[in-house]
């Protein structure tokens, strides 16, 4: 028996106004992910880099970050929805909460470890606060923000896909949804969609950070120094902490 | 020109990195900050840029206030070079050169320009333009951060511990590169180090900080290894100060003395140490008369290797009782500009002329 | 927490599953990372082959990794085993890298030294090169376990017991308190694992007192 | 630190889903392993009431001496029905035509007694059922009082020409049941304008009719949220819901008359109003445990031995 062909039926990528198909589903588990990831970005992005910038509540940053890689991630959006109710915002405050601890650990700790000697001729060559930022910190740190950013991203993906539990659409309706009509094969093929949907994703982010990093950043061993840096970069990421 | 007026330091936490600093550093010389760790230079190099804000006192750089105004405009105005160079590790050498010059608005084809022409003046090859730092050495970086600090044409130039983590063939390199650099430039230079070899080589006056930032002596560097001022900084400067402040006095009075010499070629002489000259009389080693192991004519195989080399007209006391020294035969041999033999020197004739030179120095 | 005193005998029951379904991935994630970890570290084919495969199975995401197994290990789909086996999956990924850094990071001197004195590979890696890893290993071990903890209520979803079920019970039936106690108990329990692991890793490493502050500071992400 | 190429990465996973569809059998063909032959497994669907009627067979079991395991929410009927059948649990507590329609897609019966007697013929020679009970539980279409009001709906009929006008919400297994979706629209010809899966007459449909999400929703009788929300649970002249009165389904080889005589008593005593109590005192501002519910119903209608 085959599981493939319930993937590969263009009905079921097509669906129908009482059953709502593959393409739509797809298409909302991306729009999910993209809201959530813009948000988080504009929570996390100014607040470590104003973190990793100043030096200032660092240590909460590390505590958070670590205190929520223990959240299951379903209690809060259980917890939510029964706070907000049926909708969008209750899985999204989740989503959010989820993605912006690696995204701002990511940035504060890529900011906050970028070689002080650096900073120093920076601003010794008279660049005034947000230049030293914005052409130094930010450039040299961005490494360590892609990769919160891969984290934040695999986060959201994963757990869009549970937040159909409490009635979000995406991809993870097929999962339950095949639970409950026991229909296997439907459940398979949400379950590869969203695997592939994940693997596709840190792909191109890591594609992106090939584009965007700077050549001199990515001389291999020629600055990682020592292991903890290294395991801070992680390129596929098996360092992060996953909750979902 | 560089004035500090009575300029202290206190931190937050209440220590006091420098005390009431009275120091002016000379226009187009370089002034080394020198002392043990802790002792305020660096502190005070960089109250000059701002980089730390005095607590009190007055600063100058070439008359003007520099607590008046922005920082960040004094401080393009003012190269700076630090350990390790501080390159940027995402910018290509070429970009890193010309960063003050895009900071002050020049557009950045004329930074690269410019980045093109100052790596040559450095005596970087310009192919190493598109590189990115971390695929330079350790001293091709710090000539690319000379460069960088030069970039915008500063009259004054801060280095804080520049060649401290090169190691020492290269720093030495470094250190000729920058006095002939600064022979063409003549910046004003404040240059920090905890290296006082380093100081006394490069500094044209030498200011020796004590812990507790108080300034111990400010000197050239011949007075401070003849007269130190007190027991701290006859400890600091350090064994030797008095064969190495040899090297501060004018070795001009020396009498040049006879030079046994031999062509290559020629008979072996029959006794006594003899320098071996080649077709335009440049010494190549000695022979030792009598000894002939190779056969009745100076071969190249006889030779002995001299000693150093005493140039008349442009050595130091120092040079003269070294070349003296380090030659098999007792004699140092002295050359001409062109480094052809104009005659010797003895170790005695050096100690002969010494009182005379001390008289003679301006600087004592 | 009124009402986790009034189903003390519920919530007791549900914690203990939880503890089985997450503690025991880790044991198992952790065994098997050991000699991987160390083949990994042996040639650099093996390094990438192993790390990027880890790296695969880490993207992932769990509800999908827990509708994969059964057709693949055999079992049916609310088999307790899926879970465990999930989640060994996920601590076996995230500790063979984690395993392989830390023997990358052992000092070569102290390899060297140790070869010089006579000691054979293996004995070599048991008694040297392992023990000088503990403090790393120990580190990614804190995060495999307290993820895993907090991983294992996702399954609740699709009807696997533990913690996981104070939410889908709370959820059906609208107890908040039964939800915030499900997260609560959920975040002690990882606190505690992960305090008595920083423990076990400073009786395990007496030498490295001074040097961990250090490093446990910078694991920030 | 390298990362394999995109391709290598897509082949690699096409090769772990080819491992999937290489394997045989149905993985949601039942839940854990098979039971121990002297234990009754119980299970149920994921719901509450069905999981109260789970610790209420379970505690009267373990009262009169049987030994059983803890009853286990597996979800929907189309979940536990297979793990019934397959021995990976013993009994579920289930409602009449459910069961017939599930087994028999056909069956036309709606009343009570028609309903039991057609799933006694239908039901696998491995189960049995006990006695049905009074209480009926019956899935409904249901609308907010407002929407009942301005639409002047009474029953199904009434709305079926506003069906394409209307968003429905429901559990996913209401989509592909006969008499979910498919017999709304054979039966009055409703077509709704679209449909948002939710759950199976949870709190999520609950809060999406209420929050007016949808326009109409399956829900159940004895859902105390229809009272409490003033919801409108529309009649059903046509019979597309067959007559749903909870009856225990069992595996015949446990079905020793300790045991059938136990849930026979059970089933004597439990009515449609019994049934909404139990439900409104889980749902009530304490959220008791579901075992304690059990208890305190079972102890009202003396079916435990009194404490020792």
């Amino acid at each position: 028996m085959t599981y493939l062909g319930w993937l590969f039926s263009s009905e079921n990528w097509a669906g129908s106004a009482e059953n709502p198909g593959i393409a739509q589903r797809l298409v909302e588990h991306l729009g999910y992910t993209a809201l959530t990831l813009l948000i988080a970005l504009v929570i996390a992005l100014p607040l470590g880099a104003w973190i990793g910038h100043t030096g200032r509540g660092g240590l909460m940053v590390v505590g958070i970050a670590n205190a929520l890689r223990a959240l299951p991630t379903l209690g809060l959006l259980v917890l939510l929805f029964l706070a907000v109710g049926l909708g969008l915002l209750g899985p999204l405050i989740a989503l959010v909460i989820l993605a912006v601890p690696p995204l701002l650990a990511g940035t504060y700790s890529g900011v906050a470890n970028v070689d002080p000697s650096i900073v120093d001729a920076a601003k010794g060559m008279g660049m005034r606060g947000p230049e030293v930022l914005f052409k130094v910190e930010l450039p040299n740190a961005l490494p360590l923000i892609i990769g919160g950013v891969r984290s934040a991203l695999l986060q959201v993906i994963s757990t869009a896909t549970i937040a159909a539990y409490v009635g979000l659409g995406g991809l993870g309706r097929f999962i339950l949804d095949g639970l409950s009509q026991r229909d296997f094969p439907q459940m398979i093929g949400g379950s590869i969609l969203v695997a592939l949907l994940a693997i596709v994703a840190d792909l191109l982010l890591g594609g992106l950070q090939r584009l965007l990093v700077s050549p001199g950043l990515q001389q291999r061993g020629a600055q990682a120094g020592p292991g903890r840096l290294r395991l801070i970069r992680g390129g596929a990421g098996t360092d992060r902490a996953r909750a979902a | 020109m560089i004035e500090f007026r009575g300029v202290t330091k206190r931190f937050p936490d209440g220590t006091v990195a420098v005390h009431e600093l009275d120091l002016v550093a000379e226009q187009g010389r370089i002034t080394v900050f020198v002392g043990p760790s802790g002792c305020g230079k660096t502190t005070s190099v960089r109250m000059i840029n701002r980089m730390i804000e005095p607590t009190s006192g007055e600063l100058r750089v070439d008359g003007r206030d520099v607590l008046a105004g922005d920082p960040a405009d004094l401080r393009r105005g003012i190269g700076y070079v630090i350990q390790q160079a501080g390159l940027f590790p995402h910018r290509t050498i070429v970009d890193n050169i010309a960063t003050v010059p895009v900071l002050l608005g020049r557009g950045r084809r004329e930074g690269r320009s410019r980045a093109m022409e100052l790596m040559e003046t450095v005596g970087l090859d310009p192919s190493m333009a598109r590189r990115y730092p971390n695929q330079l050495s350790g001293g091709q970086q710090q000539r690319v951060g000379v460069a960088r600090a030069l970039a915008a044409d500063p009259p004054v130039l801060l280095m804080d511990e520049p060649f401290s983590a090169v190691d020492p063939v290269v720093r030495e390199n470094l250190q000729d590169e920058l006095l002939r650099l600064q022979s063409e430039l003549g910046k004003t230079i404040v240059f920090v180090t905890h290296d006082i070899d380093e100081a006394i080589k490069l500094g044209d006056k030498v200011a020796v900080f004590r812990v507790g930032g108080t300034l111990a002596q400010y000197d050239e560097p011949g007075v401070l290894l003849s007269r130190p001022v007190d027991e701290f900084v006859d400890t600091f400067v350090g064994r030797d100060r008095g064969y190495r402040g040899l090297g501060f006095l004018s070795s001009d009075t020396i009498p040049i003395g006879e030079l046994p010499t031999v062509g290559l070629g020629d008979p072996v002489p029959e006794q006594g140490w003899h320098a071996v000259l080649d077709g335009e009389r440049r010494p190549l080693g000695w022979i030792d008369g009598g000894h002939r192991p190779g056969g009745a004519t100076v071969s190249e195989g006889d030779v002995v290797p001299g000693g150093s080399l005493y140039p008349v007209g442009s050595g130091s006391l120092r040079g003269a009782l070294d070349a003296a020294l380090s030659s098999p035969s007792g004699r140092g041999v002295a050359v001409d500009a062109d480094g052809r033999v104009a005659g010797s020197i003895s170790a005695d004739d050096v100690l002969t002329a010494l009182p005379d030179a001390r008289r003679h120095d301006p600087a004592a | 927490m009124d009402w986790v005193f009034r189903n003390s005998g519920l919530v007791l029951e549900l914690t203990g599953q939880h503890i089985v379904f997450s503690l025991v991935p880790v044991l198992i994630g952790l065994v098997l990372a050991v000699p991987l970890g160390w083949l990994a570290n042996r040639t650099a084919l093996g390094r990438s082959l192993t790390l990027n495969v880890a790296g695969f199975l880490y993207t992932l995401p769990s509800l999908a990794l827990f509708v994969f197994l059964p057709p693949i290990i055999g079992t049916r789909i609310l088999d307790p085993l899926n879970v465990i086996v999930a989640l060994s999956v996920y601590v076996l990924a995230l500790l063979v890298r984690t395993v392989a850094d830390a023997l990358d990071a052992v000092p070569e001197t102290v390899v060297n030294s140790a070869t010089a004195m006579g000691f054979r590979p293996g004995w070599r890696f048991l008694t040297v090169e392992l023990p000088m890893a503990v403090p790393v290993i120990l580190a990614g071990l804190r995060v495999a376990a307290v993820s895993s903890i907090s991983l294992v209520t996702v399954g609740s979803v699709i009807g696997f017991g533990g913690l996981g079920k104070m939410f889908t019970e709370g959820f059906q039936r609208e107890i908040p308190q039964q939800t915030i106690s499900g997260i609560v108990l959920v975040l002690l329990l990882a606190v505690v694992v992960d305090g008595l692991l920083l423990l076990a890793g400073r009786t395990l490493t007496p030498w490295d007192r001074s040097a961990r502050s250090r490093r446990t500071a910078g694991r920030a992400v | 630190m390298e990362r394999l190429r995109p391709v290598r990465l897509l082949a690699l996973l096409a090769v772990a889903t080819l491992g999937l569809t290489a394997c045989g059998g149905d993985p949601l063909a039942g839940g854990g392993s098979d039971s121990d032959p002297n234990v009754i497994a119980i299970g149920s669907g994921n719901f509450t009431e069905s999981q109260l009627l789970a610790e209420v067979y379970s505690q009267a079991l373990q009262d009169a001496g049987v030994q059983v395991e803890e009853p286990v929410a597996i979800g929907s009927r189309e979940a536990y029905f297979p793990a019934l059948l397959d021995g990976s649990v013993d009994l579920i507590p289930d409602y009449t035509g459910a069961v017939l329609q599930y087994l028999n897609p056909g069956a036309e019966q709606t009343r009570p007694d028609d309903v039991y007697r057609a799933l006694q013929a239908e039901l696998p020679p491995a189960l049995v059922s006990g006695a049905m009970s009074q209480a009926q539980d019956k899935d409904a279409v249901v609308v907010t009082r407002a929407t009942a009001d301005r639409l002047r709906l009474r029953t199904i009929a009434d709305l079926a020409p506003h069906c394409p006008d209307l968003v429905f919400g429901s559990g996913a297994e209401f989509a592909t049941r006969p008499d979910g979706i498919p017999g709304l629209r054979e039966t009055y010809g409703c077509v709704f304008g679209s449909t948002r899966t939710l759950d199976s007459g949870g709190v999520l449909t609950v809060a999406a009719l209420a929050g007016d999400d949808v326009a109409a929703a399956n829900l159940f009788t004895t859902d105390p949220a229809l009272p409490e929300n003033d919801f409108v649970a529309l009649e059903d002249p046509q019979e597309n819901f067959a007559a749903q009165n909870v009856v225990p389904v069992l595996a015949k080889r446990k079905a020793s008359p300790a045991v059938t005589g136990v849930l026979d008593r059970i089933s004597a005593k439990l009515t449609t109003a019994e049934l909404l109590a139990m439900n409104a005192e889980a749902a009530g501002p304490d959220k008791p445990a579901l075992r304690t519910v059990a208890t305190s119903w079972l102890a009202r209608n003396g079916l435990l031995s009194p404490a020792p």
